[in-house]
Formats: structure tokens, C-alpha cells, sequence
């Protein structure tokens, strides 16, 4: 279980956020609302343990992640909002590096299945600099079809979708989460679940009411 | 682990042979500044088989520093940096994955070069296997300490002048005795003590460069 | 031993006093410019603390 | 035991190590003027003339205090950063911050010495000496230290790379001035150094010890000035600065 108590993060001085907590259990999904530049990347990024917060704790199955930097990685998926493709690389040679970059092994076929589900039928072994965005990202996200971390974290995954990849995307959120597993996002489209709980945190809502 | 490394290693060396160029220019840029040497000089072969050693060597160092930039200013912006650094494996041993492949590319052909190279400075045979030894020993070790200032100077303005600054008063050391050991072999002295300088200093940055870059890429990701 | 001597410094007079002047520079110069930088940044401080009190009233 | 640490930690905040410093510049200043009084006044009248060196060697009586005092700067900023990389204190970094740019001016002014002193004794302003090679390569080291904190914007990260970098440059001093010896006697560089030929007289030591101490009270003075510069630019925003007296007037 993810719990997380009294984060604050600084950025250039600048208190961006101060005093998050929730708590997260298996099969919830947690929604990240908050305007631009109320740091929302930036929570998602402290909750991966790239930003070392301020202030607060992180606590995976109750133990703080600094001190289980790698058992915690192994359970974590993150997807930025940067793809973290090579552009030289093929769509199956990308998607096998950064499921070897977090621990799995993936053969060939399987990568080749993953980005076939994902609608990339006739791409696979394209350099990806010739797709589009939204091709771009189906091959990022196609890593959630072989990943078994527990915990997702994903920036903004629907961007550059169209409406059949974020339909199938939802489902595989929701196919995640029936199955115990977790996810935090941030986005401006609404998951619909048949399971599980949703839970919302709003950021910077001080200065939102005011305005 | 070891997994991952050749995963990294391999990575690496397929961007790379996608786009030869990179390689290829750190590689013309030290066979240019070679070459120039003796233009600015002279062509007299007394003079320039007693200059060669410190040319050289000060040619790997500006050729090996001028390459760093690519060393993860692309991981950076892209976004596979991030995902490296949340691989549920040791940082260390992906900064060595990073760092090796990235000598095998700049490095080593500026290494297998040298001798072809020495020639035109009129050196013997076993000057010739003395500059390829010293630089085979000490180009990983430029690699390895370069990679601290790369890390330091991730996504900052002006981030190519800065790492020389950095890293250049760190390479002095390996230029000294890499240089040394040349020079040696050509006044009859040998140069073993000198290698074996260089080969512990080698060992020692294998050490400790990797911890120093991974402790320096968690700062600069942040 | 006369003043014109000791300018002199049996002859070493331009390293000498070279060396001293160059460090009395130095360190007159530093202090000069450390408080200078303070004196700055209390300035700005002011002005903005005047500027915040002006806005809250 | 414990209140003693407590009281330690006390004064490992900026709040309360502003005004600890605002007190400690004075007194450092005073001893500072005092001490270099009576320094110059040793090693300009009191010091006999050497009979080597001639009047020439009193440029010692600086060059060596400031060459001390450039690499103690660098251990006591290495000893900053290790401190606030172990226990991430915000004071000790901007300690470290300060400290540079008087260790630099050290080095220079030792630089600058060593060439006045050479050109007499050894006929060139810059002479391929261990001593002032690594002495440049120090100035080197204090450049790369304040370029690269120059140049990151976020304080945090500045802090913590900065001190990467010194712990980098600590471990490799000594390689470095290991190999630059080795260099210079192999290439038979100058045969004359400083201590050389002139046996040190008591007079001469005392001299340079209280030239050396009078340039701690003044680099403590000067820093602690340039820390509470430091410390009013981070802190701001924070309620204390906005309620000092400077301020508030």
C-alpha cells in the first residue's frame, strides 16, 4: 500500500505544494486534478522518488521508499509525459529496452503482440521517429500490456490518443485495477470503472477557490 | 544485473551505429588536430617524433571531453534518463553500461587509430605500441572521470563549455602519465612505470567515477 | 636605515612591492566588494518589503 | 552531552546563524587589522635580510600564508560538503559558497607571488615549479566550483552538485599533485624553491604564522559577511528575514 503524509516540495524556491497525503489501496486509482503549474508533475515524479521532497514521507507497504529504492522500482511503472523513446530505434526494440530497464526480459513476439493490441499493426519495426504522437505514445503505453508492477504512475497518459486507443487504454486501466493493482494519473479525461474505488486530490485548490 | 548492463551496452551501440556520424566526427576531429600539429610546426621529424606524445595525448583529451556532451544529454531529454534511474537495479551499473559503450564508440577507433597516426610523426615501432598501450589504458579512464562532469552539467545553459571546465584539471593525471609513458619509450627509459600508473588509475576510476555520476544524475534528474 | 632603502629593497623594489600592493588590492577590494553586495541585496529586500506592505494595505 | 548537540543543531539554521555571524565580523576584523599589522611590520622590518635572496625573499612572507590558505579554504569547503550531502543542512552549503571566491583569491594571490618571487630568483615570471603548477591547477578546481554553481538555477540542486564536485576534486588533489611531482622531476624543472638555501630563521616562522593567522581572521571576517549575503538571498521569503531589523527599517 502506498501512503503518503505532509509532502511539501520546493522548486526554485518556490513552495509548490505543501502537506499532501493520501493513502492508496490495491485496485484504487487516484486522479490528480490541479491547474497548470500547480505541481502535478512534480508530485507524480516525488511519488517515484526522482524529486526527494522537502518535506513528508512515502511509504511503500508501510517501509519509506528511500530506503527500498530498488524493491520499490521493481513495483512501480512511470510514464512522463516525455515518451523516453529512441527515435532511431524500432517500436519493438524500444518497447523490449524499457521493459529490460525495469526488469523484464521480453522476447521478440511478445513485444511484437503487445504493440499489435495497441493498434500498431504495420509499425512494429518502423523507427519511431516516423510516427505520429499519438503512435508515439501507443508505444510507450504498450509497455502496461506486458509490465506486472503493481503500482502505475502515469503523466498525462491520454494525450495525442484517439478515441479508440484511450478506450482501450481505460480498459486496460480497469482490467490493472480488478486485478489489485493501483494507479495514480493525471488527466483531463474521466476512467469510467466497473471495480474498484476512485479517489480524487486536487492541487493548489487555495489558489483555485480564489480565483 | 549483468542483464541489464549488456541490455545498456547493446542499446547504445545500435543508436550509435544508426547514426555513424556521431562516431565519425569525434574520430576526424582528433586525426585533424593530428594533423594540423605538424603544419603549425614544421615538418622537421626530430622535432615532431618529440612533440608526438604530448599531441596525442592532448588530442584524445579534447577529442574524448568534445564527446561527452552526447554521453546522456539525449537520455536527458528524451526521457529514457528518468526511466533509467527508476530500473529497480543499481545506478552504478548502468552509468558503466553507458559510459562503456560510449568508449567503444569514441574511444576505442580513436585508440586503433593512434598508431596509423604516428606515423606521420616518424615514430618507431615501439613508440608506436607504447602511445596505442598508454591510450588503450587511459581513454577509459578519461571516459570514466568525464562522465562525472557530464552528469553535473545535465540540461544547464552553456552546459559544453562548463563540462571542460570541470573535467579538464580532473584529466591532468591520466595526460601526465599517459604522455609520460610515450615519451619514455622514446628517450629508452621504458615506460611500465608509467602504465602501471595509468592502469591503477584506471582501476581506481572504475571505482569510483560510476558511484560519483550516479549520485550526480540523481541531482541533475531531479 | 633610510626610506629611499627600504623603497628600494636593495633592488628587488618592483617584486616586492609588486607582491604586497598586489595583495594589499586584493585584500582592501574583497571587503569592499562584499559590502557592497550585502548594502544591494538589503536594498532590494527593503523595497520589497515596502512593496508587499503597500499591496496588503 | 545531548544539549550540547542540540545547541549545535541550533546553529546549523540560517535563522540563528545570521545574527551568530553579524557578531563573529567584528571581532574577526579587528584581530584581522591587529594581526596584519604586526605581520607586516615582521616581515618588512623585523626579518633580517637573507643573504642568498637578498631583500626578495620577504615576498615569501605572503606568498606562503596564501598558499596555505588556499588549500585550507578547499579542506574546509570539502569538509562543508561532505556535511551537507551526509546531513543535508542547508548552512553548510552556502558555507561552502562563500568560502570560494576568497579560496580563489588566495590562490591567485599565491599565483601572483610566486611569479614575483620567480622572476628574480629564477630570471621567468612563470616557472613549470610542482609547487605553483598545482597551485594553478587549484585555481582551476576553484573556477570549476563557482562556474558550475553560477550556472544552476535551483538552489538545491546547486548545493548538491557543487559538493559532488568538491568531493570529486578532493579525492583527486592528491593524484594530482602526485602526478605533477613526478612530472617536474622527470622533466628537471627548478632547482631553487622557496625554503631552499635559506634556513628558516625562528623570526622568519613566527613571521609567517602570524601573516597566516592574520589571513583565517580576515577570510572568517569576509565570509561571514558573504554568508549572510548568501543567506538573505535564499531565505527571502521567509518570515525572520522579513522581520529583521534591517529590513524592517
Amino acid at each position: 500500500m502506498l501512503e503518503v503524509a505532509g509532502l511539501q516540495c520546493e522548486r526554485g524556491d518556490r513552495c509548490l505544494f505543501s502537506d499532501v497525503g493520501f493513502r492508496l489501496q490495491a485496485g484504487e486509482l487516484l486522479y490528480l486534478h490541479g491547474h497548470n503549474g500547480s505541481g502535478k508533475t512534480t508530485l507524480l515524479r516525488t511519488l517515484c522518488g526522482l524529486i526527494e521532497p522537502t518535506a513528508g514521507k512515502i511509504l511503500w507497504q508501510g517501509k519509506s521508499i528511500r530506503k527500498q529504492r530498488e524493491e520499490y522500482a521493481a513495483e512501480l511503472v512511470y510514464i512522463g509525459h516525455k515518451n523516453a523513446l529512441k527515435d532511431d530505434l524500432t517500436g519493438v526494440e524500444n518497447l523490449r529496452v524499457s521493459c529490460a530497464l525495469d526488469g523484464f526480459k521480453v522476447s521478440r513476439q511478445k513485444a511484437w503482440n503487445a504493440l499489435e493490441r495497441m493498434g500498431l499493426k504495420g509499425h512494429e519495426d518502423l523507427p519511431t521517429q516516423v510516427l505520429s504522437q499519438g503512435q508515439k505514445r501507443r508505444v510507450t503505453l504498450a509497455r502496461l500490456l506486458i509490465d506486472k508492477s503493481r503500482l502505475w504512475i502515469l503523466d498525462e497518459p491520454f494525450t495525442a490518443l484517439d478515441v479508440n486507443a484511450s478506450q482501450f487504454l481505460q480498459s486496460i486501466l480497469q482490467k490493472h485495477l480488478a486485478a489489485g493493482g493501483m494507479v495514480i494519473l493525471t488527466t483531463h479525461q474521466e476512467v469510467e470503472l466497473t471495480s474498484g474505488e476512485i479517489k480524487r486530490l486536487r492541487l493548489g485548490w487555495k489558489k483555485h477557490n480564489d480565483v | 544485473m549483468f542483464e541489464l548492463f549488456r541490455v545498456i551496452v547493446q542499446r547504445d551501440l545500435l543508436l550509435a551505429m544508426r547514426r555513424r556520424s556521431d562516431i565519425l566526427s569525434t574520430l576526424f576531429f582528433f586525426v585533424i588536430v593530428i594533423s594540423l600539429f605538424p603544419l603549425g610546426i614544421g615538418p622537421e621529424p626530430s622535432i615532431l617524433r618529440e612533440i608526438a606524445p604530448g599531441i596525442f595525448w592532448v588530442a584524445a583529451l579534447l577529442a574524448s571531453m568534445l564527446a561527452l556532451e552526447r554521453l546522456f544529454a539525449v537520455d536527458y531529454v528524451d526521457g529514457s534518463l528518468e526511466q533509467m534511474l527508476l530500473s529497480p537495479q543499481p545506478v552504478f551499473i548502468l552509468v558503466m553500461g553507458k559510459v562503456l559503450a560510449h568508449w567503444l564508440v569514441t574511444g576505442l577507433p580513436l585508440v586503433i587509430l593512434s598508431p596509423l597516426l604516428g606515423i606521420q610523426y616518424d615514430l618507431s615501432n615501439e613508440v608506436l605500441s607504447a602511445l596505442l598501450l598508454s591510450l588503450l589504458l587511459g581513454t577509459p579512464a578519461l571516459s570514466l572521470i568525464g562522465s562525472i562532469g557530464a552528469a553535473l552539467t545535465l540540461g544547464i545553459r552553456g552546459g559544453g563549455v562548463l563540462v571542460s571546465l570541470l573535467v579538464l584539471p580532473l584529466y591532468i593525471p591520466v595526460l601526465i602519465f599517459g604522455a609520460g609513458a610515450v615519451e619514455a619509450t622514446v628517450s629508452g627509459l621504458g615506460g611500465q612505470g608509467h602504465l602501471s600508473m595509468l592502469g591503477a588509475i584506471l582501476i581506481g576510476a572504475l571505482v569510483l567515477a560510476p558511484l560519483a555520476t550516479s549520485a550526480a544524475l540523481r541531482i541533475s534528474a531531479e | 636605515m633610510s626610506i629611499a632603502e627600504f623603497f628600494h629593497m636593495g633592488g628587488y623594489a618592483l617584486y616586492v612591492w609588486g607582491s604586497f600592493g598586489m595583495m594589499a588590492l586584493l585584500l582592501l577590494a574583497e571587503p569592499i566588494m562584499v559590502y557592497q553586495q550585502r548594502k544591494s541585496i538589503l536594498q532590494r529586500l527593503r523595497r520589497m518589503a515596502r512593496l508587499n506592505e503597500a499591496e496588503s494595505s | 552531552m545531548k544539549k550540547g548537540l542540540i545547541h549545535w543543531f541550533k546553529y546549523a539554521s540560517p535563522a540563528s546563524f545570521y545574527p551568530l555571524a553579524g557578531r563573529i565580523i567584528p571581532w574577526a576584523a579587528v584581530i584581522a587589522v591587529l594581526l596584519f599589522a604586526v605581520g607586516l611590520y615582521m616581515s618588512l622590518f623585523v626579518a633580517p635580510m637573507d643573504y642568498k635572496q637578498g631583500e626578495g625573499y620577504r615576498i615569501i612572507f605572503i606568498h606562503v600564508p596564501a598558499a596555505w590558505m588556499s588549500m585550507f579554504i578547499y579542506v574546509v569547503m570539502v569538509f562543508w560538503a561532505i556535511i551537507g550531502l551526509a546531513v543535508n543542512t542547508r548552512l553548510s552549503a552556502m558555507m561552502a559558497q562563500a568560502l570560494a571566491p576568497t579560496g580563489a583569491m588566495f590562490t591567485f594571490l599565491a599565483l601572483w607571488t610566486g611569479a614575483f618571487w620567480g622572476k628574480p630568483m629564477w630570471g621567468t615570471w612563470w616557472v613549470w615549479d610542482a609547487r605553483l603548477t598545482s597551485e594553478l591547477i587549484l585555481l582551476f578546481l576553484y573556477i570549476g566550483y563557482i562556474a558550475l554553481r553560477g550556472s544552476i538555477d535551483d538552489n538545491r540542486r546547486a548545493d548538491r552538485a557543487s559538493g559532488i564536485l568538491l568531493l570529486v576534486g578532493a579525492v583527486n588533489i592528491p593524484i594530482i599533485h602526485y602526478s605533477v611531482k613526478w612530472w617536474n622531476t622527470l622533466h628537471q624543472g627548478s632547482s631553487v624553491s622557496f625554503q631552499q638555501g635559506s634556513s628558516m630563521s625562528s623570526i622568519m616562522l613566527y613571521g609567517m604564522l602570524i601573516m597566516a593567522l592574520a589571513c583565517w581572521a580576515y577570510t572568517i571576517a569576509v565570509v561571514m559577511v558573504r554568508v549572510r549575503s548568501v543567506i538573505l538571498q535564499r531565505e527571502k521569503d521567509t518570515k525572520w528575514v522579513k522581520n529583521l531589523a534591517e529590513i524592517q527599517s
